[in-house]
C-alpha cells in the first residue's frame, strides 16, 4: 500500500542534507509553506540553495530561513519587496548569492527541470543584461536566449487537499509554483490543509498527479479555512481581523 | 497645456480596450485601468501568478490571501475565470495570446524598446519579476507614464540608457499629454490632450515627434 | 460580451483556407472531432498540412478527409494503425507526405508552438533515425536533438463541456491533444457535448482556459454518454452493442 | 532446455516491481505483465495517451470509448487516477518519473541500446508513436522478447542493425530463457529458468555472456 502522508512536518524535511537545492513554492505569502520551512530551519541544513520566486516576507517563512543564514544562495525573479528587509540586508552584507532570472523563464525552467528538456530557447529577457553571457540566437527573425533546467534535491510546497497517493489539488493563485515544483525535485513534500481519502480528489481535476509527489503532511487549516470552506476575516497575510468583533460561529460567505 | 490625471489616462487606456479582450494590467498605475472598464463590456483580466477572470477588490471581510494579483494585493473571482500554474501562465504571455498588456515605464524608446525594470543604479537591489515576460507577451504593449521624470527629462528617447526590458516591444504610450504610438519612423502623436501642441511635445522630449492626429481623431476626443 | 459559441459546425470550420495547417485533436477515435472534420470535408479547404497524432481509422474522420484528397502532407507519430487503410493506401501512391515525429515531441513541439518557445532540447530519438539532420547537442552527459515549434492556422478538438468564453474541460483519456492543440492555433475551434452557462465549470478544474479559444460549437452528444452521465452499451468505436436488448431507458451505472 | 510461456515470462517481470512502482507497459507482451501484479500491492500504471491509476478491462457493456490505454483498448479507473494532457504525460516520461517501463524488442545491443519500432524494411510505413519516449521515459526500462527471432537469430545483438528506438537505455531484458542485466561489460545473466546453462545461451545468442546468477538468486526461483 502507498502511504506518502508522513505525521509531522520534522518528518516531512528529514534527510535536506547539508548543501542541498530547495524550491520553495510561493508567490508572496500565497502557496509559501511556511510551516515546512519552519521546519527546515528547526532542522538545520545550511549552504543551501534556494529557488523560490521571492526572497521571503517580513520575518517568518523564507525569511525567517534566510535571517538564519542557512541560505549560500538564492535564484528568484523578484527579491525586493516592501518587506523584504531580511533578504535586504544580506545582500547588501554580500552575505547572499542572488541569481536574478525573469519569472517566466524561472517557472519554464523549473518545468524542463521536471520534463527532461535538455535547454530551451525563449524571446524572455533576450537583448537584455539577464542574458549577458548566455547563448542568443534568431529564430525565424526573432531574438531567442538559451536558458538551462533547474533541478532541485527538495521541493517544499503547500497544497489545499492531497490523498495518500499523493495526488494534489490547490487553491486559487496559491497553486503558482507548486505544481512545476512538484515535478522537478527528487523529494517533493507538500504540507496540506486536508487528507481525503483516496478516490476523493476528482480524477479529471487532480492538478499534481501522485507520481511527483514523496512525502505529504497535514498542517492546521489556514486561517481563512473552516472544514474547506473560505470564511474570510483575515488581512492579505492571512492575520485574524477584528477579532472582537466576531458573531460566534465561522459564517463563510463565499 | 493640459495635463490628464492619472486616473484620465487610465481612462484613455480603458477606451482602446475592445470587447472580449484579454488583459493584463501591470503593476502599480496600470492597475489604475481596471477602474475605468466599463461595466457593460467583458474584458478578462489576466494576473500573470496564475489567474484568468480577475475582479475587483474584495470588501474587506472577503480579503483571500490565496486569491492575490502580481501586485501582492487581494482580489476576487469573475464567473468564467481559471486559475493555472506558473509555468502555463507564463506560457500563455510568451505565446502572445494576450490582446493588450499595460506596463510602467522608466523610458521608451524610438524603437519601441522598454526600460523598466531597473535603473542601473549601483548598490540597489535588483528584482525583475514578470516585468520581461510582459514586455514581449501581448499582441499590444501599452506603456502608461508619466512624458518627464521628476527631473523633467523625457522618457521618450531616442535610445534607452537604463537596462533594458525588452527590445522593439512597445506599441504605443500613454502619457498625461498626449498618445505616442511606436512606428518605423519613430515616435507618432496619434492623439492630443486639450490644447497640447506637437511642438509643445516636440519640445518637452526633444525628439521630432510625427504628427498623426487626425479630425476623426479630434472628433472622437470631442465625443467622449 | 464573449460569445464564442456558434451554432452549426459549418460555422465553426468557416474560413479555413487552401493550404491551411490543420491540428485534429485525438489519440485514435478517442478525441477526435468527427463532426469537425466532417464539416471540414464540406467546407472544402484542400493542400492541406494536417498535424495530429493519428493518421485516421476506419473511413470516417479524418481517414475520410484523408479519402477526400485534401491533405498535402501529416505530421504525426503513429500513422500505421490497424485500421488505417486510407493512409496506407494514399502513402504507398505517394499520394501523401509524412513526416513522422515521436509521440512526446509531437506534444512538446506543440506545446512550445502555443507557449513562444523557439526550439528546445529533447533527448528523445537523439542518436536515432528520426534525428538525422538536426541539431545534436551533448548537455551534461546526455544526447539531445533540437526541436522547433509547431503552429496552425486551425486546430479541431473534442471536449466534453465548455462555456461561453470557451473555457473547456474533457474527459478522461479523450483529453489527450486538446489542450495543447488549443494554445497553438490561431483559430481553435471545439465541439462539445454540451454547453454550460459561465460559473458553471469550476474555475480549479478548467483545463483549457478560455485565452486559447475562439470558436465552440455544440454537436450530439456521445452516444455512450446520456445527460453527461457515462450510460456505456457501446463498443470501442462508440457504436451501440446489442440495441436488441436494451432495457428502454438508458439505465447507467457509472 | 527450458522456455517459459510468454505468461510466465510476465509473472517473472510482475515479481520484479515494487509495491507502489509507477509503471508504464507497452502495447502488445508487455500489457500481459498487468495480470500478473498482485492485488496486495499497490502498482499505479501509467498510460502515456494521458493516465495514471489504470485500471484493468472493463465488462462488455462498461465499454468507454473515451477511457483507453496506448494500445486503444478499453481499460478503467482506479480510486487515485488522473488524467493529463499529451505534453504533460510525456514530460513525465521524459523526466524519468517512471520507476519501470517494460517495452517490447526486435534487438537489444551489449550497451543497451534498442530497436523496437522499424525493421528498415523498405516500402513499410513507418510508426514510432511513444517508443522513443518510453525507451528514455523510466528509471529502469526492462525488455519483455523472446531470445530469438522465428528465423532463430538473436534478439541480443553486439550492434543493432535496425533502427534504433534509443541510444543504451535497456537496463534489462527478461526472455523466455533467462533474465539479462546490461552492464557496461556486456549483458550478464542473472537468472536461468529451469535448466537452462550459461553454455545454452552462447551457443543460442552467439554472446560471451557473463554469468551474474548467484546461489541467492537460485534459492529465491525455487522459493517462488
Amino acid at each position: 500500500m502507498i502511504d506518502k502522508v508522513v505525521s509531522s512536518v520534522e518528518e516531512a524535511v528529514a534527510g535536506v542534507p547539508q548543501g542541498a537545492t530547495v524550491m520553495i513554492g510561493g508567490f508572496g505569502r500565497a502557496g509559501q509553506p511556511v510551516e515546512l520551512i519552519d521546519a527546515l530551519i528547526a532542522q538545520g541544513a545550511s549552504d543551501l540553495t534556494i529557488v523560490s520566486n521571492n526572497a521571503g516576507n517580513g520575518d517568518v517563512g523564507l525569511a525567517a530561513l534566510l535571517s538564519a543564514r542557512r541560505v549560500r544562495k538564492i535564484v528568484c525573479s523578484f527579491p525586493r519587496q516592501s518587506d523584504s528587509w531580511v533578504f535586504d540586508r544580506l545582500y547588501r552584507e554580500s552575505a547572499i548569492e542572488l541569481e536574478l532570472v525573469p519569472q517566466g523563464n524561472l517557472a519554464e525552467r523549473i518545468r524542463a527541470g521536471g520534463t527532461g528538456i535538455g535547454a530551451f530557447f525563449t524571446p524572455t529577457g533576450a537583448g537584455t543584461l539577464l542574458a549577458d553571457g548566455k547563448e542568443a540566437r534568431e529564430i525565424d527573425g526573432r531574438l531567442y536566449v538559451l536558458e538551462y533546467p533547474i533541478q532541485a534535491d527538495f521541493a517544499l510546497i503547500s497544497a489545499h487537499k492531497a490523498d495518500r497517493w499523493g495526488n494534489l489539488v490547490y487553491r486559487k493563485t496559491a497553486r503558482n509554483f507548486g505544481p512545476i515544483m512538484a515535478a522537478a525535485a527528487t523529494t517533493s513534500v507538500a504540507q496540506v490543509d486536508e487528507v481525503v481519502p483516496l478516490g476523493a480528489i476528482d480524477s479529471e481535476g487532480v492538478v499534481t498527479p501522485s507520481i511527483f509527489m514523496q512525502r505529504v503532511v497535514k498542517v492546521p487549516e489556514r486561517q481563512w479555512l473552516h472544514d474547506g470552506k473560505f470564511v474570510g476575516r483575515v488581512d492579505i497575510e492571512g492575520q485574524p481581523r477584528e477579532r472582537a468583533t466576531g458573531t460566534g460561529a465561522p459564517g463563510g460567505s463565499q | 497645456m493640459t495635463k490628464l490625471s492619472r486616473d484620465e489616462v487610465a481612462q484613455q487606456i480603458a477606451e482602446a480596450i475592445p470587447d472580449g479582450a484579454f488583459v493584463n494590467l501591470g503593476i502599480g498605475a496600470p492597475t489604475l485601468v481596471a477602474n475605468h472598464l466599463p461595466e457593460t463590456l467583458e474584458i478578462i483580466l489576466h494576473t500573470e501568478n496564475g489567474m484568468l477572470g480577475m475582479g475587483a477588490a474584495p470588501e474587506e471581510d472577503q480579503v483571500d490571501p490565496d486569491l492575490i494579483n502580481a501586485g501582492k494585493q487581494a482580489v476576487t473571482e469573475r464567473d468564467g475565470a481559471a486559475y493555472f500554474h506558473q509555468a502555463d501562465s507564463f506560457g500563455m504571455m510568451r505565446g502572445g495570446h494576450l490582446d493588450v498588456c499595460v506596463l510602467g515605464a522608466f523610458q521608451v524608446s524610438e524603437n519601441g524598446d522598454l526600460a523598466n525594470w531597473s535603473t542601473g543604479a549601483r548598490g540597489a537591489i535588483p528584482a525583475v519579476g514578470g516585468a520581461m515576460d510582459l514586455a514581449i507577451g501581448a499582441k499590444e504593449v501599452y506603456v502608461m507614464t508619466d512624458l518627464l521624470t521628476k527631473n523633467n527629462e523625457s522618457k521618450l528617447v531616442v535610445a534607452c540608457s537604463y537596462p533594458l526590458t525588452g527590445v522593439a516591444c512597445v506599441s504605443r504610450v500613454y502619457t498625461e499629454y498626449a498618445v505616442f504610438d511606436v512606428t518605423s519612423e519613430g515616435f507618432a502623436v496619434t492623439k492630443l490632450f486639450g490644447d497640447n501642441t506637437i511642438e509643445l511635445l516636440n519640445s518637452l522630449t526633444g525628439l521630432a515627434l510625427i504628427d498623426a492626429t487626425t479630425p476623426a481623431g479630434l472628433d472622437e476626443r470631442k465625443g467622449r
